[in-house]
């Protein structure tokens, strides 16, 4: 186990997450509407649920740390500097999308700049890249921390387990961050493993690990920013398992027939932001007004970023085998 | 990862009535079916007729039935023992499958997309491939890989990567281009004795429709199809490219030009002879596919037409592929990465005039 | 942890132990002779140590069960029923060798007939292949059990995890022996990885586990048949972690400069043959006479396998392109 | 998994004696090396230069340093935070120097044999290959896979997969055939701001022999090298199989005919160039590598051959590559398997005799 860290949000933090996790809810919702009318491109992946994991952990980070996030994770991209106009861009395939239109909905979404690094398909690639770049920062001897995001299914893979045991024998500065939301694409956990936290899996590789509630960003926080400091100080790796629930498909096209309904509603009622912004109002940080006043921000802001998109031009055809090599 | 079947095909020209025009190698009684639908059928028939079949793969069972629903009712059908859902797990899966397969069990394995396959590479490559070479175990699995791209599915879900397994000894490689080749093929693959790798076309999924025989029916491996006579030209293709080769073809007819359309259907082995007795005829030959050109499958095929029809030859063995960059997702930028017939025409008119 | 299966050797069963132990040593002994006088083909792996996991747990299996064993298990090929005649033969490259001249060493050594899968280097590709013959197993009602092996290298690898888990959510008649020898060719554990015990890796995948002296044959033999019989009866997978030593380098060319001479020499004397003589003499099973003249017999049959061996005719070079694919 | 670097090479014609002859691209001054201690000496070279470049492996550090031997020495000189052992995990190491790669570092990773690579295939096409492209971040590693066989080990250590990795877009392949080549080679893939793979020949390790430049020595990538003049014919390859032209060539000579000699170096870019411009001159070819013939590299050689040097060629291109089978382990399987000089001559006799 994890020892707790005692690190907490301030009012001021709370707040910045807040705003943080309502974009997130707003730029999915209105990716989701998009698509619905047939404005999207491709496929793309849904957030909802996910939001108190991808903000809570990615606010844990500091600037010169580095964070490799996956499919769920677009409010993390956002917390590190990604602005929605620039995802959106990315969604649909334009020019001034992240990678000009090379790569589809989040994937590909890298940005040296802001410390990110971005994923492909093949599911945990991220987590060795992540590994890699703490492992370098401890060859250069620079306090920095690497942080990765994966699923429950990517917890079945062999490169998750390779991973952490690489990380455990180089003491590497590496958080990873499973979201356990209960579903990898339609295949609920009993298929696709026999046990009942996936915690127990960093005993394995002598990662210490810890079991967080994912839809309470609180939590999510002082577990991902205990585990950055401890990494930071030279206390090797950890595993934070988050447990949450996918709320919507696994992705746009997908109705999630199979996903009891009975669970859902469960959920439902657990719903991060929601739960955050009722502690938000309980604890006097924000009135009704102010958190009115967030939507309105980030409703102003994805819409935009919409215009902008759509706005946008498409890459040049031209351009088309440019890059494939760096110079 | 987006799993979205339901990109917008460009370019890919649906054949939705019922004169397909390939009599020559479907048979024309059977129902009008998709592409995919075929898959589904020939699955379905050699599961009904061997009990030795089961499917498994991410997401294949239940009430699912597979990111494309390829699957979707067989677990009703024959039980959730034959249709099993896999983690995410791909070198273990596929292993998994070659222990059934040497056991005389005939697992059709699913990689949710082409892409994955590299995920399970060693299985097949090193296990699977060598087997029987080396002591004689007999390995009979099928995996069916939804390749191709066309649909903005970016590059982690547009892959052709058939040029791999081709260069690996000890593997088949079926790709077929029509619903009733689909369900042929598919067919022959699961009673094939050894590990085939089925190349499914994602663009003719639910574009293309066909006839299909009922019931038992299927198409060697290793036989070529030709699919248009002609006596100016050959197009060598295979999958979606087929279609694209068809309609440039029809475009120089116009002219005059009459292109002679060969669908290798199988990738491996390959069927020399149909190709070579094609060039032999037309003394020209262009190579099509949609994976990357460089060091692809038509660079074999190139090379061994210029090695064996050289006299034949009226004008260099020209090809086209995909660029040698991964393939993009922004449509203007896959459609310039991408074969189709507008580029195909293009080719062909220089080579008729040489 | 594994339930004990109360599962112990007849002395007509330690009799043929202790037969199958000292051919497995005559064997490796004179390998590595042939290989020293240059009469050798290739690379070939040292068995030294590692008698008594592979005759112990490959004594446990019954004839219809299955095993993939791997580079150090040269005595669970010959308890299966694979001569030395044949594995010199193979070893020597012949065309009466198992593989008619077409892989290396101990390599693709399979024969369904004896119910042996054959290996290919790639670590741990065996494992999953045993696991699907369980599944197989499982499919067709069949009472049958698939047993693999691995080293403490090949724990680290995805593979090894993924297969666990899959054998743990099927439920699957497999058993996995691990033969932890303390080195990976030359890395010691520590730089591989970072537990203790590789057999918490069991319980990471829902896997039962249990550690043993790999050095004591009865020992092997009581944990192995105790885990054939639970997989048979439907309790599904489990793992054995043998503790032992590889006495000799990795391979016929490897010196082992790296490993530590104490280290050799306190395992030394837990030689897993001379212990088990020891055993049998004092326990009246055996007395010196009839040791000797099992040790006679094993010489004169390895002796009889060289001449097979080296008189047996090369493969026809005619051949080489046939049977790549099975008709 | 054998690791035994002892056996036999047979029919591997060693050039002992200090006149290498490839003066025109290995430089005359320097020690005398092999093949094996000038990759060493590449390394240390360059970990000397370049405080960013570590070594990690299966088994390179401490003392033992490597299968082969080839990083012994390294971690006493620079320490072991500069050679790092690594569990037998390719897919996560390989993994790992991705992300290195990304952070600044020059990774060079030792695969234990070229065959191994197969493990850690989609840390390297999936991420490391289109990680440029599709962001823009850089991937400065080098893997450094043993390869080719000829010496007994089998199937699964003598195989010659750089057809998979040159089909693939976004990667490096380079094949040095000297021991000046392959230090040039070595220190100037670290340099490539693009992941390389460097696929080293195991039968030539230390049974050849040729001056090495002192210190600093570069040999760009994606340019060939012509190592024998001739007009009559020329051979293209790379590795190993370069010496067996070679040696084929000498014989030939004894007749009279003048064979040219095109050492590739690189794979991928492929020097287009120096192989149009030595066929147009001769107007035959023969394209000769010890993996595969079947859509191995060759195919796309030959292919770009009669596609862009048509009107050149006298004669068809001919291949030669290994079987389409596995690499198999006894001597009279593996030589019948494995192209060699004597194979070369007959096929080059019946090319200029065409
Ligand atoms: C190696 C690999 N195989 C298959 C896929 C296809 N795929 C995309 S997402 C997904 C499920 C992932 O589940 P999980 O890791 O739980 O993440 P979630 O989508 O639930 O957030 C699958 C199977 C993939 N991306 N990578
Ligand atoms: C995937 C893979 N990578 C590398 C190798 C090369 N190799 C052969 S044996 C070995 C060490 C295996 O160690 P372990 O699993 O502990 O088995 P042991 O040899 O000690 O019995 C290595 C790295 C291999 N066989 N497979
Ligand atoms: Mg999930
Ligand atoms: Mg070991």
């Amino acid at each position: 186990m994890l020892d707790p860290s005692g690190a907490t949000l301030s009012d001021a933090q709370r707040r910045e997450v807040h705003y943080w996790m309502r974009l997130t809810r707003t730029l999915d919702d209105q990716i989701i509407s998009l698509w619905k009318q047939g404005r999207g491109l491709g496929g793309t992946f849904s957030q909802r649920g996910h939001e108190a994991i991808s903000v809570g952990a990615g606010f844990a980070l500091d600037p010169d740390d580095v964070v490799a996030p996956m499919h769920r994770d677009m409010g993390c991209y956002l917390v590190r500097g990604m602005t929605p106009a620039r995802l959106l861009a990315s969604q649909l395939g334009r020019a001034t999308g992240v990678n000009g239109g090379r790569d589809a909905n989040l994937h590909g979404c890298g940005d040296l700049n802001l410390n990110i690094i971005g994923f492909v398909s093949h599911l945990p690639q991220s987590m060795p890249v992540a590994l890699g770049s703490a492992m370098a920062f401890q060859y250069r001897e620079e306090p920095r921390v690497a942080m990765t995001f994966v699923g429950d299914g990517s917890s079945n893979t062999g490169l998750f387990h390779e991973t952490l045991n690489l990380a455990a024998v180089h003491n590497a500065p590496l958080v990873v961050i499973v979201e356990n939301n209960q579903y990898a694409y339609s295949t609920p956990l009993h298929q696709q493993m026999a046990i009942e936290d996936i915690s127990a899996r960093g005993a394995a590789q002598g990662v210490p690990s810890q079991i967080i509630d994912g839809n309470d960003v609180e939590a999510v926080y002082e577990a991902a920013r205990g585990a950055v400091e401890r990494a930071r100080s030279g206390g090797g790796p950890s595993l934070i398992e988050a447990k949450t629930m996918r709320m919507h498909g696994h992705a746009i096209h997908d109705g999630a027939e199979y996903v009891p309904d009975e669970l859902l509603a469960t959920w439902r009622k657990l719903d991060p932001l929601e739960r955050f912004e009722k502690t938000l109002r309980r604890s006097g940080v924000c009135d009704d007004r102010a958190l009115e006043a967030v939507t309105a921000r980030c409703r102003a802001e994805v819409a935009a970023g919409v215009r902008f998109a759509e706005e946008s031009d498409w890459p040049d055809p031209r351009t088309v085998a440019q890059g494939v090599y760096a110079p | 990862m987006a799993g979205s079947p339901n990109g917008r095909p460009r370019r890919v020209r649906a054949v939705t009535d019922g004169n397909f025009g390939f009599a020559d190698h479907a048979a024309s009684i059977g129902e009008q079916k998709t592409y995919i639908e075929a898959i589904s059928d020939g699955l379905a028939t050699e599961m009904d007729n061997d009990p030795n079949v089961l499917v498994l793969g991410e997401d294949v069972g239940g009430s699912f039935g597979g990111a494309f629903n390829v699957t979707k009712g067989l677990a009703d059908r024959f039980g959730d023992r034959r249709v099993l859902n896999m983690p995410m797990t791909e070198l273990a899966f596929i292993g998994a499958a070659n222990g059934m397969a040497l056991m005389g069990l005939r697992p059709v394995i699913e990689v949710q997309f082409a892409d994955f396959i590299s995920t399970g590479f060693d299985s097949i490559v090193q296990f699977a491939a060598t087997t029987h070479y080396r002591w004689g175990g007999s390995v009979p699995w099928v995996i069916r890989a939804p390749s191709d791209g066309g649909i903005r599915s970016g590059p982690f879900h547009s892959q052709n990567p058939e040029a791999w397994f081709v260069h690996t000894p000890g593997l088949k490689v079926v790709a077929p281009s029509t619903p009733a080749d689909a369900k042929g093929l598919l067919i022959s693959a699961i009673r094939d004795n050894n590990p085939v790798i089925y190349f499914e076309s994602k663009p003719l999924y639910r574009s293309l429709k066909g006839p299909v025989p009922r019931g038992e029916h299927t198409v060697p491996l290793g036989v070529a199809a030709v699919v248009r006579q002609g006596g100016d030209a050959t197009v060598i293709s295979y999958g979606a490219m087929v279609h694209q080769a068809l309609t440039a073809a029809e475009t120089l007819a116009a002219d005059g030009i009459d292109i002679e359309v060969v669908d290798l259907r199988s990738l491996k082995p390959l069927d020399e002879e149909t190709v070579l007795g094609s060039v032999t005829k037309t003394g020209r030959a262009l190579v099509v596919h949609a994976a990357n050109r460089l060091a692809g499958i038509g660079a074999e095929i190139a090379a061994a037409i210029a090695e064996d029809a050289f006299e034949s030859l009226d004008a260099p063995v020209m090809r086209i592929g995909g660029l040698d960059t991964p393939v993009p997702f922004s449509p203007p930028l896959e459609d310039a990465y991408r074969p189709d017939h507008l580029k195909i025409l293009t080719a062909l008119r220089q080579l008729v005039s040489y």
